[in-house]
């Protein structure tokens, strides 16, 4: 049986090296998306796959002027799913690289598997510490970002505009304590409270309450989706919206606005980008986005876009031929692509390197709920497990 | 921690406890009446949001979200009654735990073929926007709304269930449904009005939730989970057991989130006070159910069966 | 005396056609170059494991636990935890991991067998959900975000990381199972079992001392799903909250009781069907017309809930509980 | 004439109805001794009591000189205090022998035992076969329960009673709904058990009273109104009154 099995194998092979030389040009170039599509958090790989498809549909079914094909798996925001579906992708439809990834849990399992099959990853979200640490890899490139520098931002600005004294909140998990840690590291103020809510809980009266009693200069939170929507709409209800100051992470992102509406304005939030920056990859991007989708890019179709970008470039470098791993590998590397961000480069463990905003939460020009760009305080920002990845 | 903001914590342990007890009002007399086990009453709770968020934004009428989001749960209620429960009052617990998984699986992502995977928000109405000092402290005129809502709502079906004749049939079916069937009663009727009242319960709850929290495919499971633990815990089949159960699960669990982290930090560093705070408060109910059970397996106020 | 000559049925058919498929699932893999398939069918088996360990508490014993992930969730935080401090070797691991699950089974089991009915139902969902928020809040085991596992635990003698030999552990583990399940329900202590659920009442007035034997069933069938999650975790590297869920819980009754409780291939057979259906409505698209094809992609958990009520509604005993079983001639 | 069976002062009442008021019961050992009384009398009450699954609120229960009045259900069984059940309480998705052989397992213990099949191990079929022929019923043996007749299903409740090799035999209106040719091998069963196994019988059937019991209890309201031999108890005033009416009734 193993002879048998090694020999159509081994026909398989020839087989496959025969077509790619001869048919270079018909051939469209398969790229795998991984994400959460199902479940209460699917509008975010959506919008990472929106913005992918838009750039795909912009360049005629083209990127980097060669044919694409996207095949679009759901994680379910299950490691086994996601570690099934990726192998699938490579083995069964045989993608040459997978993007997307939208939460952590799933972005590990999911590189594992790519890494294993030396297959390229272009993560349009989701990561790890270890994943920019020592366990980074030639083959996976992230376009988001990195929790330290995306946290220290608001330290800073909250430094600049001279806080003495500031309330934190966020939910009792990894992410939460570990986002509330970075911000007390870059925060020269004192901390007047420090709560951890239960996962499950969905209504932050009393703790609200608390704040309002202690009297902080200004409050910072972080409460990711649904959570961060009852967060903000019970911060206004409470009558402090005016008072206190409120810096969010994870409540102010474009997906919560339409649902927040007018509760959100004047609050403050920390980002690589906002829909109103000023660069023409970007304006066209934003325009294009809307008149597609009858919505707001948000920061999650933005980092989808750019991965869209980053392939498109380096496909044009290496004129289609993606089997090359060495010369794409390079291509990747070098991100010569216009960044909705402006600025955009790769660090040695193939994380960005990229400016740091805050954004403020305002009524745009055409009336709806919007963000701005209000100050830069973090420029060309590494993230501290650079230095311990081994790449160069 | 001042007497003042003690008081407005109870309050708003008073305000969940409330929700709960709309919710656990409905469950526990159709577990007591019919003996059917309905996990998907949290799908009810959710499509009562669902519904009042969508025509408040559409009309922009308060009143029509209300009507909304009652008669919308309590059409779907009986539709389910007619379609799915009625065949599944005679089976084991087992198959009716897995037909309602099957039926929350589904309006989780009916919902969201409809109204779209993200949350959908819905403002509180104008003339209870606002807080309103007590003690100094800023307290959401909103949830007293809530609280008061769900006290009259509550006296309601106290005067309901033991003031009227339909009350004495509820009363009878919860301790003997096969001895009200023998004595001629409709039993079929019965069971329908059980279930209309429970979703009609449960989409109010719904829709009174609706504009403090976030309206998403999916909300109706963790209060799901809470509601279970009220009505075993308050005892099956008794709405003065959901009622005093919903009190208590509403009041422990607000005041174990706020009180329990103060009081470890007396005697602990502040952070690890916090987090353990935290982490003992998110399992504090099931630990109060899970004591009542060993100790009282029929729970705090049991129907007496026949 | 009573001799029990099988007759072949609908029942044996459907059990040596699945189990030779199982068997032949790697070369047919082999041989069409798509080693997906081995990965999906050894989580299909895996999950088959679980819901097999689910019917000897629910299918033959009655005992409805809504928290049997419980257990997969201790079997795939031992493999995790125990890698995170340095031991990779499988058999150390798998047996922290049985300690681990036996001994809160014996702490909770008991309490749960003192209630009956609904109180039953909450309290094994509330020890389930008491687990989920722990190990959520566990910093250094990654909490929320999972533990991912750095190499696959590793068998003395086994090249654990060929997927191959891999599914092989996973289908012999099964094997294992069915086989003693089957020898064990019709020998004193299956009959036991099967008697309580039966009539518990005429079970104590016969003279059975019924809660031992009965939390005995409660920790093998726990002991069980533990050694599923190790699976899990290894196939997968990676251990996650997401094993915990109650949903997940949920997912597992529905395997057993569709498939058919209190029969050998039953849940085997209802993982077969519950995961085919993922597989085929979520990814594979099926050319329906306009946009059908992404709605129903995007939206597979619908289809999946309908399936489910209308089977619990019709099927009376479960898709293979109601084949027609072999039987013994008088 | 030592007695196997010593109720003494029994009180048990449910939320204010006294169900069983001061009784005392005494059965000798061999004897086939019959409780009648009418309906709603405290027979099956009385009999759960002695059986163990309900807990009186006074009084002792002494079997075979041990205070048992403590003691759960299942170890009141293991000691040979056996009871069937007025409402057919069996095991319906297994076959009539699978019925017995538990019972026959009740006895003989080795309750872990996880690898031989019970249908191979002649320990436990081999005396279900001998109960279920005492009984008449070795044709059914195969036959699951679900689908046997309600006259053989109240034999097969005695067939497991006998397989647990009791001392004392509780049997709740064995006869119940039994045809006439049932109950007249019932009977006549019943009569060859006289003397190797104490028997307590409920039963309404009056002939098969007269014609079985050594002695005959006559309960009312909870309370023992007159213990005797069946001739002592048809003549007796106070049992005319309370409970068989005018005497040519009886006969």
């Amino acid at each position: 049986m193993k002879r048998l099995h090694k020999v159509l194998g081994g026909l398989g092979m020839a087989a496959a090296a025969l077509a790619t030389s001869a048919a270079l040009a018909q051939d469209p170039i398969r790229i795998g998306f991984v994400g959460e599509l199902s479940g209460p958090q699917a509008a975010l790989g959506q919008d990472q796959y929106d913005a992918l498809m838009l750039l795909v549909e912009q360049g005629g079914g083209k990127l980097g002027g060669y044919p694409v094909e996207i095949l679009r798996e759901d994680s379910q925001l299950k490691p086994e799913v996601a570690v099934q579906v990726t192998q699938k992708l490579i083995e069964k439809e045989k993608v040459s690289m997978i993007t997307g990834l939208t939460f952590t849990p799933t972005a590990v399992a999911a590189s594992k598997v790519a890494i294993a099959n030396k297959t390229f990853v272009i993560g349009s979200n989701g990561s790890s510490n270890n994943m920019a640490g020592e366990g980074c890899s030639p083959y996976v490139f992230i376009v988001s970002w990195q929790p330290v520098p995306h946290v220290a931002v608001l330290a800073k600005y909250a430094n600049e505009q001279g806080y003495k004294r500031i309330s934190l909140m966020a939910p009792n998990y990894v992410t939460g304590k570990s986002f509330l840690s970075i911000f007390k590291e870059h925060f020269k103020g004192k901390i007047a409270d420090e709560f951890y809510t239960p996962m499950s809980q969905q209504d932050f009266s009393s703790e609200i309450l608390q704040i309002a009693a202690s009297k902080p200069d200004a409050v910072f939170v972080f409460y990711p989706g649904g959570l961060g929507i009852n967060f903000v709409r019970q911060y206004r209800q409470a009558g402090l919206g005016d008072k206190i100051p409120l810096m969010a992470h994870g409540s102010l992102d474009g997906t919560n606005l339409p649902a927040l509406g007018d509760a959100a304005l004047g609050f403050i939030t920390g980002s690589i980008w906002a829909p109103d920056m000023d660069n023409a990859a970007n304006r066209q991007f934003v325009e294009q986005f809307e008149k597609k989708y009858h919505r707001i890019p948000t920061m999650m179709a933005a980092q989808g876009y750019d991965a869209g970008q980053l392939i498109a470039s380096a496909i044009a470098k290496v004129k289609g031929n993606v089997n090359d791993k060495e010369a794409f590998h390079a291509a990747l590397k070098a991100a010569d692509f216009p960044s909705v961000r402006g600025k955009f480069r790769f660090g040695n463990n193939q994380f960005p390197i990229q400016d740091f905003h805050v954004i403020k939460i305002v009524r745009d020009a055409k009336g709806r709920v919007n963000q701005t760009v209000i100050a830069t305080p973090l420029k060309d920002a590494v993230d501290p497990f650079a230095a311990q990845c081994s790449m160069q | 921690m001042s007497l003042s903001l003690v008081i407005l914590q109870l309050m708003n342990g008073l305000q969940f406890g409330v929700l709960l007890f709309l919710l656990s009002a409905g469950l526990t007399l159709v577990l007591g009446i019919m003996n059917f086990v309905n996990l998907m009453h949290g799908s009810l709770f959710m499509l009562g949001a669902y519904f009042s968020a969508a025509v408040l934004g559409a009309t922009g009428s308060f009143a029509q979200a209300i009507a909304a989001g009652v008669l919308g749960t309590l059409a779907v209620g009986l539709i389910l009654e007619r379609l799915v429960f009625r065949k599944l009052y005679a089976r084991d617990h087992m198959y009716q735990v897995l037909a309602t998984i099957g039926l929350i699986l589904f309006f989780n992502e009916a919902v969201r073929v409809i109204w779209g995977s993200g949350s959908i928000s819905t403002a509180v109405p104008e003339f209870l926007r606002g807080a309103v000092a007590i003690f100094g402290l800023p307290y959401p005129v909103y949830r007293f709304a809530i609280i008061v809502a769900g006290l009259l709502v509550g006296l309601g079906l106290y005067l309901l269930i033991h003031r009227t004749r339909v009350g004495i049939l509820i009363r009878a079916g919860a301790s003997n449904a096969a001895m009200i069937a023998a004595l001629g009663i409709n039993i079929r009727l019965l069971n329908t009005a059980v279930i209309g009242l429970g979703a009609a319960l449960a989409g109010l709850a719904g829709l009174m939730a609706a504009p403090i929290s976030s309206v998403q495919s999916g909300m109706g499971e963790p209060i799901l989970i809470m509601t279970l633990v009220v009505i075993v815990t308050g005892g099956i089949g008794s709405v003065r057991g959901a009622f005093y159960g919903a009190l208590i699960v509403g009041l422990v669990d607000t005041t174990g989130r706020v009180f329990l982290p103060v009081l470890l930090r007396s005697f602990m560093e502040p952070l690890k006070a916090q987090t353990l705070g935290a982490a003992v408060a998110s399992v504090l109910i099931y630990l109060v159910m899970a004591a009542v059970l060993a100790l009282k397996p029929q729970g705090l106020f049991p129907v007496r069966h026949g | 005396m009573v001799n029990n000559t099988y007759y072949p049925s609908a029942r044996s058919v459907v059990s040596v056609v699945l189990l030779l498929g199982f068997l032949l699932v790697p070369f047919v893999a082999g041989m069409t170059g798509e080693g997906y398939y081995i990965t999906f069918t050894t989580r299909v088996m895996i999950m088959a494991l679980a819901a097999s360990g689910l019917n000897i508490a629910l299918g033959y014993g009655g005992m409805i636990s809504l928290g049997h992930a419980l257990y997969l969730g201790i079997g795939a935080y031992a493999a995790g935890i125990c890698a995170f401090h340095g031991i990779h070797n499988g058999w150390a691991q798998l047996a922290i991991g049985l300690a681990a699950g036996g001994a809160v089974a014996c702490v909770i089991g008991p309490i749960c067998l003192r209630t009956s009915g609904m109180a039953f139902i909450m309290i094994t969902l509330a020890f389930a959900q008491m687990l989920y928020f722990l190990i959520v809040t566990l910093d250094d085991y990654g909490g929320d975000d999972g533990l991912s596992l750095t190499a696959r635990s590793t068998l003395p003698g086994l090249d654990v990381n060929n997927s191959t030999v891999f599914y092989y552990i996973a289908f012999a583990a099964l094997m294992l199972t069915l086989f003693f399940t089957a020898r064990m329900m019709n020998a004193r202590f299956g009959r036991l079992i099967q008697g309580c659920k039966s009539n518990h009442r005429r079970m104590v007035t016969l003279g059975f001392a019924t809660l031992r034997y009965r939390l005995a069933a409660y920790v093998l069938s726990a002991l069980v799903c533990v050694v599923a999650g190790f699976l899990l975790a290894n196939l997968v590297r990676f251990a996650s909250p997401s094993y915990l869920t109650w949903m997940v819980s949920g997912e597992l009754m529905v395997m057993v009781i569709l498939g058919g409780m209190g029969t050998v291939m039953g849940p085997v057979v209802g993982a077969v069907v519950i995961l085919l259906i993922e597989e085929i409505f979520s990814n594979v698209s099926l050319g329906l017309p306009g946009n059908l094809d992404s709605l129903v992609n995007n939206h597979w958990t619908a289809i999946l809930g309908v399936f489910i009520v209308i089977a619990t509604m019709s099927v009376k005993r479960g898709i293979y509980g109601s084949l027609p079983a072999g039987g013994r001639k008088p | 004439m030592n007695t196997i069976l010593d109720v003494c002062g029994l009180v048990k009442n449910f939320r204010g109805i006294v169900a069983t008021d001061n009784a005392s019961i005494g059965i000798r050992d061999g004897e086939l001794h019959a409780l009648i009384g009418p309906n709603g009398a405290g027979k099956s009450t009385l009999v759960n009591q002695i059986s163990g699954e309900i807990r009186p609120d006074a009084g002792s229960i002494l079997f075979q000189g041990h205070d048992v009045t403590q003691w759960p259900a299942w170890r009141r069984a293991q000691e040979g205090l056996v009871r069937s059940y007025q409402i057919t309480s069996v095991f319906n998705e297994f076959t009539a022998l699978d019925n017995v052989m538990l019972a026959v397992q009740a006895r003989s213990g080795r309750n872990f035992a996880s690898w031989r099949n019970v249908s191979h191990d002649p320990a436990l079929t081999a005396p279900a076969m001998d109960a279920l022929e005492l009984v008449g019923l070795e044709g059914e043996a195969c036959v699951q329960v679900s689908e046997m007749a309600h006259g053989a299903r109240r034999q097969l409740e005695l067939a497991m009673a006998i397989a647990l090799q009791p001392k004392l035999m509780l049997l709740d209106e064995p006869l119940a709904g039994m045809s006439q040719a049932e109950s007249e091998s019932m009977t006549a069963l019943l009569q060859r058990l006289k003397g190797k196994i104490s028997i307590l019988l409920i039963e309404h059937d009056m002939q098969a009273v007269f014609a079985l019991a050594d002695r005959v209890t006559v309960l009312v309201a909870g309370r023992p109104v007159a213990t005797g031999t069946p001739d002592e108890i048809r003549t007796s005033k106070e049992v005319q009154d309370a409970y068989l009416g005018e005497p040519e009734d009886m006969i």
